[in-house]
């Protein structure tokens, strides 16, 4: 089956490209200004641990016996130590990837279902009062500076109403008392989540709203749309069998197309609201110059971006028929 | 009594432009098992009846006179879930480009199953597999490929589909919008004489809709002309084609080259057909008319019967 | 009313033996597209805010001269030391230091549509150029460039950035729109490569080609005006793009230090911990980002109105 | 084979091929080569109307873009005025290109929206940098008027879209003669307009072929109106040329099934045809037959196992007329 056959390129283009990506941030670390070393070790440590590290990377080497080097690093998943946590990367980012994934993945989910949802009922209903209203705030939403939404709710929300936590992912006299249960954890971490949730979405609805809204009010001029309604079906079988489906298959590009725009905004937003996530660890790290978090994480997001899309492009497939067969 | 009686239909298109002059007082009248053609150049108004048949027009479009009866009912008056009994059930429709025509994401076979089950309850989902195998049969299509997708048809095997879904719920009128125009000749004939048989066995009624007046020709029984909105002659195929009485008919039939008889120089109609906005005063085609008359350039002429059953809407028909 | 409506009926007669120009149809049917551009409300409503802003900007050399005090930068008042509110003396109030937020605001301005406009600028050359160049070229050429742009395109710029300054460290204002535009004109090309694509298979090309016309006068008199309004529309919404990158990396404290922008305002206001209590410092640069976003995003959509008539509303419907 | 019966032909088709690699998608299952002409060989005498008639799919288009280098072919020449067009040098090539025009099927598609008819149709002028400003003028003038838009002056300013499609065919015809062609290929000029306005147009490519003792290859789908205007007609079907021969021979006294079957398949106002059956509808015009026979044998009424085995060359029947097809031979 074609379907199996395409998965299959994709993942072999997917690779390439993350190969491609790494070896980039390879060449962009050697040919900074200043001395590799520095990029490698913390000056806090001794001679013997930056000889050690010098040594497992192979900075003593000629360029192109490090760069294997640094390849096959990467693929036993050696990553150094962390300058500021003292600890192996490998470690760290394997705490924070799936944190990050739980914010992220729920998020995605939450906007592409909702603005798919809205604007197939937005282009149905046009013009009237509900669509004018929705867009509107659809439209507002969706041009708010991302970290100042996130500030504006804080204050509100978690400063003033008291409602939701200021930051963090959990309260840890929950998490540290023996007798709460998963249940208990659980609905902590979800309120921990409603800010971040809620800044995600709103500055991602209102686009994913719109497009849809657009692309089905071009869907519901095609031919087939009228065959629908000559054929006397009812007007729910015509907008949700007919005309959706179809409208939705460039929206489903789009997304693909913005995850890595979209990977940006949940950075900024695990950064606010102190997620312990892949996106802070990186801001975090370059601040404190911590080189090999800095690099692993980018790396880990790059390819978490990388696979995203090609959960996509799956999802793509198997709406679109043409590609199916 | 008529199946379908269209009476002076008047139809405008509200655009930015301006108001677009579709139809004009155009009637006709289709019986029981007849084909009637309507024949005209792009822009005349022909696919406004079809939609107007199926009160599907534009929503800028505003019927302004006229009646559409259905064995008696006016269609105009009925209101949009009214309609929705009416559509398919009692009027179906093939469509001009059969390749947008049917959905890319469905399966052939389950777009026929869909049309069935709005209407019949009393059909089974498997019964309605069945009877759409039935209807493949019955068009030269191969029922096992009811589940492929429309993009793994060919051009002829999507027009027959078409047609297969336009039979789905035994309607008694099936109207044809330019049911072959991107498919060549061979496959044209095929499909037309196709239809023709399936017009024969099923007693249907059928409203071609065609730019091409050889298509008309091949397939009805009767044939109206249509110009710049309006229906300049109707009548008997044969009589229309041997003995045209609108100027414009006769000027559409010396525009076509002939495969057979002698070669002769083409006269066509000197100009272009008029823009609906401002069409002409009076009648609309006395600019192009090589027989105009001061009277042609003033009123817009009647509706005259020379003969039993052969209207045309001119001044000066053939003398 | 009436001598426009007269105007426009000349222009649109044929002069006789006028001698022709040359010409680009959508820059001679200016008047039309604005017609058409001023039946969208919201497209004018994008327009004034951003006269506004533009406004802003110019008006950002005036506090200065003024009084020293009210320098963006390095104001600092004399009997203020803190953060204030809105008063007489400083009219959004003043930021930790004792400087005036207002003339930070103006300065804002200035500096997002510097930065928003060059890299949107620099972006859609590049990404024009490159796609036009692929797409009428095609083969290794296009797989190469579309290959790139696919790359740089999957990857979160923002934090690509963000890795870069923390090997080069602070990027200063022009190195940052370079980079931006280093980034952004990938999106760009992919639609001119598309749009070029469709283009130079239409019968027309083909018959320059047939006419025997070069590679660039295919390129640059039937391609190119084909695809300009393209790149245009494209340059509005680069211009929010380029600005949000700005705004998002200062607000984490990546910004070029020497310069105030509305994203390091917020970071200010976030970092020394006033955003509790100083709403007037929070709320400002926060509606400016978000407005002028707002304004470029309602213009790029209106021009897509203009340039693709399948867009318009049908003016009577229901 | 040898088909050469006019001493000094102006365009000559030697046993030309195109094949199509295929292209491995990740949609389709392609990898397949497609054939869209397969050794296709005929002349066009100077001064007369060629029609090439086929299916959509024949391969009739991919003669025309040929045969003005907008493709290349894969196999096989082809000659113009005795020289072949592959080996053209630089300049050679501008005067070809010269002496060569072609007039698009869609007058939609075939004016470029930003120029105004006066650019337009200046252009051919302007690369080849033909006289001076006035002179230019003049002649766009004239050819505009000699294509019936007249006064020409009124149509100078205009752009496409304030034209109709009859109007914009003139334009295309009017962009083709500017450089006063010796050869054009018409690629269905007139199938996209009304019947009126294809009239009108067939009527004036016969005017402007007299006027300037143009030849023309007229491409088209309709075997009623390549009669009307060719002298010569090749009917071509996957690829490969069935019937060739003198226009009314071929009509009149059809020697391949396959012409037989479009005569008789072809709609007709003045003569209502009765409906005959056919048989089974061509199912995939695109891809090389699989088997070695005739590529019409699975259609063909008079197909017998000889057809079956092995495909019948172009066979000369009768006064310049032939035919691929083994009722013919000998």
């Amino acid at each position: 089956m074609n379907l199996r056959l395409f998965v299959l390129v994709r993942s072999v283009q997917i690779l390439i490209t993350f190969f491609i990506i790494m070896t980039l941030l390879f060449v962009l670390f050697r040919l900074a200004p200043g001395d590799p070393v520095a990029f490698l070790t913390d000056p806090q440590m001794t001679e013997e641990e930056v000889a050690l590290l010098s040594q497992q990377f192979g900075l003593d080497q000629p360029l192109h016996r490090q760069y294997l080097l640094y390849v096959w690093n990467f693929i036993r998943g050696e990553f150094g130590i962390s300058f500021y946590y003292h600890r192996p990367v490998v470690e760290i980012l394997k705490d924070r990837l799936p944190k990050t994934a739980l914010l992220f993945t729920t998020a995605t989910i939450l906007y592409a279902f909702a603005g798919i949802t809205w604007g197939k009922i937005l282009a149905w209903k046009r013009g009237s009062l509900l669509d004018t209203s929705v867009s509107l705030f659809g439209l507002l939403t969706h041009t708010f500076f991302l970290p100042w939404l996130a500030l504006i709710l804080i204050w509100i929300f978690a400063y003033h109403l008291g409602w939701f936590p200021l930051n963090a992912m959990i309260s840890p006299e929950i998490w540290l008392d023996p007798e709460s249960g998963w249940l208990r954890k659980g609905l902590d971490i979800l309120h921990h989540m409603v800010l971040p949730l809620a800044v995600l979405f709103l500055t991602h609805f209102g686009g994913y709203t719109l497009v849809m809204r657009s692309t089905m009010l071009e869907t519901l001029r095609e031919d087939y749309i009228l065959t629908a309604r000559a054929k006397g079906l009812p007007e729910k079988v015509i907008r949700n069998r007919h005309a959706a489906p179809n409208a939705a298959l460039p929206v489903v590009t789009s997304l693909g197309l913005s995850l890595a725009f979209s990977i940006n905004g949940g950075a900024i937003t695990e950064t606010i609201f102190s997620w312990p996530g892949l996106g802070r660890e990186l801001v975090f790290s370059v601040s404190n110059s911590d080189y090999p978090l800095a690099q692993a994480s980018f790396l880990l997001i790059a390819a978490f971006v990388l696979v995203s899309n090609l959960i996509v492009d799956i999802i793509y497939a198997y709406l679109d028929p043409r590609i199916r067969y | 009594m008529s199946l379908l009686e269209v009476d002076s239909l008047t139809v405008h298109y509200l655009t930015a432009k301006g108001k677009v002059h579709a139809l004009e007082e155009v009637s006709f009248d289709l019986k029981k098992g007849e084909a009637l053609g309507l024949v005209g150049e792009s822009g005349c108004g022909k696919t406004t009846v079809a939609m107007a048949i199926m009160k599907l027009l534009a929503p800028n479009a505003r019927v302004l006179s006229g009646k559409i009866l259905l064995r008696g009912e006016d269609l105009l008056r009925k209101g949009e879930e009214e309609m929705r009994k009416v559509r398919w059930k009692e009027v179906s429709m093939v469509f001009q480009s059969a390749m947008n025509a049917l959905n890319p994401v469905h399966r052939v076979g389950d777009q026929i199953v869909e049309a069935i089950l709005a209407h019949d309850g009393s059909f089974s989902e498997e019964e309605a597999q069945k009877r759409v195998s039935e209807l493949f049969a019955l068009v030269g299509l191969d029922p096992n490929r009811m589940r492929d997708y429309p993009h793994q048809y060919s051009g002829g095997m999507r027009q027959r589909a078409i047609i297969a879904m336009a039979l789905a719920c035994e309607p008694s009128l099936v109207i044809a919008d330019e049911p072959t125009t991107a498919l060549d000749v061979v496959v044209q004939d095929q499909i037309l004489g196709e239809m023709k048989r399936l017009q024969m066995d099923l007693h249907l009624s059928l409203l071609y809709i065609s730019h091409d007046i050889s298509i008309i020709a091949r397939a009805c029984d009767r044939m109206g002309v249509m110009y710049a909105g309006q229906l300049v002659e109707l009548g008997p195929t044969q009589k229309v084609l041997e003995a045209p009485l609108h100027p414009y008919t006769r000027g559409l039939l010396n525009s076509y080259p002939s495969l057979r008889g002698p070669k002769k120089r083409l006269r066509p109609i000197p100009g272009e057909p008029p823009n609906l906005w401002e069409p002409p005063e009076g009648c609309r085609f006395h600019p192009r008319c090589p027989r105009a008359s001061e009277i042609c350039r003033s009123s817009c002429p009647p509706v005259v019967s020379l003969e039993n059953g052969h209207f045309a809407r001119c001044h000066r028909p053939r003398s | 009313m009436s001598s426009r409506e007269g105007k426009r009926t000349n222009s649109s007669k044929p002069r006789h033996r006028a001698f022709p120009r040359t010409g680009i149809r959508w820059l001679r049917h200016l008047e039309e597209n604005w017609r058409i551009y001023r039946s969208n409300p919201m497209g004018m409503a994008g327009l004034v805010l951003l006269a506004l802003f533009g406004l802003m900007a110019l008006a950002s050399f005036i506090p200065p001269l003024i009084d020293p005090i009210y320098d963006p930068m390095s104001g600092v008042d004399p009997i203020i030391d803190t953060s204030t509110g809105p008063s007489w003396r400083h009219w959004l109030g003043t930021d930790f230091m004792g400087r005036d937020i207002f003339s930070q605001l103006l300065t804002g301005a200035r500096v997002a549509f510097m930065i928003g406009i060059s890299a949107a600028f620099m972006a859609v050359a590049i990404g024009t150029l490159v796609g036009m160049t692929a797409g009428y070229f095609g083969r290794t050429v296009d797989t190469l460039l579309m290959r790139l742009a696919d790359i740089i395109m999957v990857l979160p710029g923002l934090l690509v950035i963000l890795i870069l300054s923390s090997v080069v460290g602070r990027l200063s204002i022009w190195n940052l729109v370079i980079i931006i535009a280093l980034f952004k004109w990938a999106g760009v090309s992919r639609v001119i490569r598309a749009q070029t694509l469709s283009l130079s298979v239409r019968p027309y090309i083909e018959a320059a080609r047939v006419a025997g016309a070069s590679h660039a006068r295919i390129l640059f008199r039937h391609i190119l005006p084909n695809v300009l309004p393209l790149s245009f529309l494209y340059m509005t919404f680069g211009v929010t793009s380029a600005i949000l990158i700005e705004a998002a990396l200062s607000f984490l404290g990546f910004g070029d230090p020497s310069t105030v922008s509305w994203g390091m305002m917020l970071q200010w206001v976030w970092k020394t911990g006033h955003m509790f209590k100083a709403p007037y410092w929070l709320i400002p640069p926060g509606v400016c980002i978000s407005l002028i976003t707002l304004s470029f995003y309602l213009v790029g959509r209106a021009l897509d109105e203009v340039l693709n008539p399948r867009l318009r509303k049908e003016v009577l419907e229901q | 084979m040898e088909l050469r019966d006019d001493p000094e032909p102006m365009v000559v088709f030697q046993e030309v091929s195109k094949v199509y690699p295929g292209r491995k998608t990740l949609f389709t299952k392609g990898g397949e080569d497609v054939v869209a002409l397969d050794r296709v060989s005929f002349e066009i005498r100077v001064g007369e109307i060629f029609a090439l008639v086929g299916e959509s799919g024949s391969g009739k288009t991919t003669c025309g873009r040929l045969l003005v280098r907008l493709e290349k072919t894969t196999g096989g020449r082809i000659l113009f005025e005795g020289s072949r067009i592959d080996l053209l040098r630089r300049s050679e090539m501008k005067a070809f290109r010269r002496r060569v025009q072609m007039i698009f099927q869609d007058p939609y598609q075939s004016l470029n929206p930003q120029l105004t008819v006066f650019q337009t149709v200046v252009e051919p002028l302007v690369i080849h940098g033909h006289g001076s400003h006035r002179q230019r003028e003049e002649k766009v003038q004239s050819v505009l008027e000699e294509v019936g838009l007249k006064p020409a002056s009124d149509f100078f300013f205009r752009y496409p879209h304030q034209l109709s499609g009859g109007q914009r065919q003139r334009v295309a015809v009017a962009r083709a003669m500017v450089v006063e062609p010796r050869f054009v290929v018409a690629d269905e000029p007139v199938s996209m307009l009304d019947a009126s306005i294809q009239a009108q147009i067939l009527n004036m490519l016969l005017d402007l072929k007299e006027r300037y003792s143009l030849t023309l290859l007229f491409i088209t789908h309709d075997l009623a109106s390549a009669r009307y205007v060719s002298d010569r007609v090749a009917v071509i079907y996957r690829g490969k040329i069935m019937e060739y021969g003198p226009t009314e021979a071929v009509i009149q006294n059809p020697l391949h099934p396959y012409t037989r079957l479009l005569i008789r398949a072809a709609p007709s106002a003045r003569n209502r045809g009765e409906i005959l059956p056919v048989a089974a509808c061509p199912v995939d015009l695109y891809h090389a037959p699989t088997h070695t026979g005739c590529r019409f044998a699975a259609r063909c009424p008079n197909c017998t196992p000889q057809c079956r085995e092995k495909e019948a060359d172009l066979f000369h029947v009768e006064a310049g007329h032939y035919a691929a097809c083994y009722l013919h031979y000998g």
